[in-house]
């Protein structure tokens, strides 16, 4: 087992990786660290755990799916 | 439920006509509502040539689905279409369409009027407009009580 | 302006397809709302087989256009269309449709409702019900926040 | 010149006219006296003048249209 993270939209072009997995990671903060090398993170960034929303502390499980993206432009 | 997103170009109202004559039947509904979002050849830029779509696949399916449903437990509606574009689009192509359909008339327009707002603040999609300059990501949805 | 009464029979979603085909230019307007009044057959009385809507034609005449009027002045609209249908009436069949058309959605959807809300309290209409035990005229329209 | 009055719907139906002609009017609800032979005003009533809503303390004058009809049900 493992982690996936995967970046969407305009931060996929900052970050330059759409997906990444780990073997391991605390919280989805963690997660990112991890998945982007340390970069910075900017403040509108959103979190989603297995495809519900979550915060940055929220707890993260081997075989979790945990995907940062920015704001929401659909509709 | 057939709410759902399309890779394909939609022509809405028949779109709704269609859904409405294949699964409602005559003199049971009283009230239908939509509300349809539609690409612009402008917007804080000029010129658009083209939108780009994109969404997190796996999580759009399940909130699409999610929205439905919580509009279905908060109002009486006897049905509820949400279609939502993704991939390439144009001006003057639908983005995406909202159709309620009830016995009355509040149940219909309340729950078209939440899911449009729902949809715009939380449905994990996003717009990358083109014009002549280049390629440029949405950064935001704009207040909800004024914007597109 | 669009706006009338119809003595014929309606295709809604057809109908206002083919007014936004005709009035509005693709990739100009962002936002269409739309609700539709369909007759049931049934209501607090069962097996309705006919409706009859009179209405006094002169006024009707001058107050849709007024409503649209007033709509235009509340609201940024780029284009409004209000029909709403006289004489015989059966179940399934279209009795009224409010569409509107602006550049971002709160405009169209608060219009839309507002429209109805103000044809449902204002506009000299009225119904009468047919069902095997006779002809009904409808009192009144039921409280604005929960009827059809 | 003259007033003409109209009665819609149930309310037609009621008093049993469709039109009635006056030759004069002080007010709406003198009209209504007049052309319904002082029949009593259901509380429901609604008045328009010149296809405006009025009240029945309404002035009316020559030429006018002045129509009585039940609470209105389209939409």
């Amino acid at each position: 087992m493992s982690i996936q993270v995967k970046f969407f939209a305009s931060l996929r072009e900052k970050i330059g990786k759409a997906e990444v997995e780990l073997a391991t990671a605390s919280n989805a903060g963690d997660a990112w660290a991890q998945a982007t090398d340390n970069a910075p993170r900017p403040d509108n960034v959103l979190v989603a755990i297995n495809l519900d929303y979550a915060k940055f502390d929220s707890v993260v499980k081997d075989g979790d799916e945990v995907a940062f993206f920015p704001p929401v432009t659909g509709g | 439920m057939a709410s759902r997103v399309s890779e394909q170009h939609i022509d809405p109202w028949q779109l709704i006509a269609e859904h409405q004559a294949a699964h409602r039947q005559n003199g049971q509904f009283g009230a239908a509502a939509s509300f349809i979002g539609t690409m612009r050849d402008f917007s804080e830029r000029q010129n658009l040539s083209k939108m780009t779509l994109e969404h997190y696949p796996a999580m759009t399916g399940q909130y699409l689905e999610k929205l439905e449903q919580e509009a279905r437990e908060q109002w009486p509606l006897q049905d509820c279409l949400i279609v939502h574009r993704v991939g390439d689009i144009y001006p003057g192509d639908a983005i995406v369409i909202i159709a309620c359909w009830s016995a009355h008339r509040r149940a219909a327009l309340d729950a078209c009027n939440w899911l449009i707002e729902e949809l715009k603040y939380r449905a994990p999609f996003w717009k990358q407009e083109f014009n002549p300059e280049g390629a440029h990501w949405v950064e935001e949805n704009t207040n909800g009580h004024s914007s597109n």
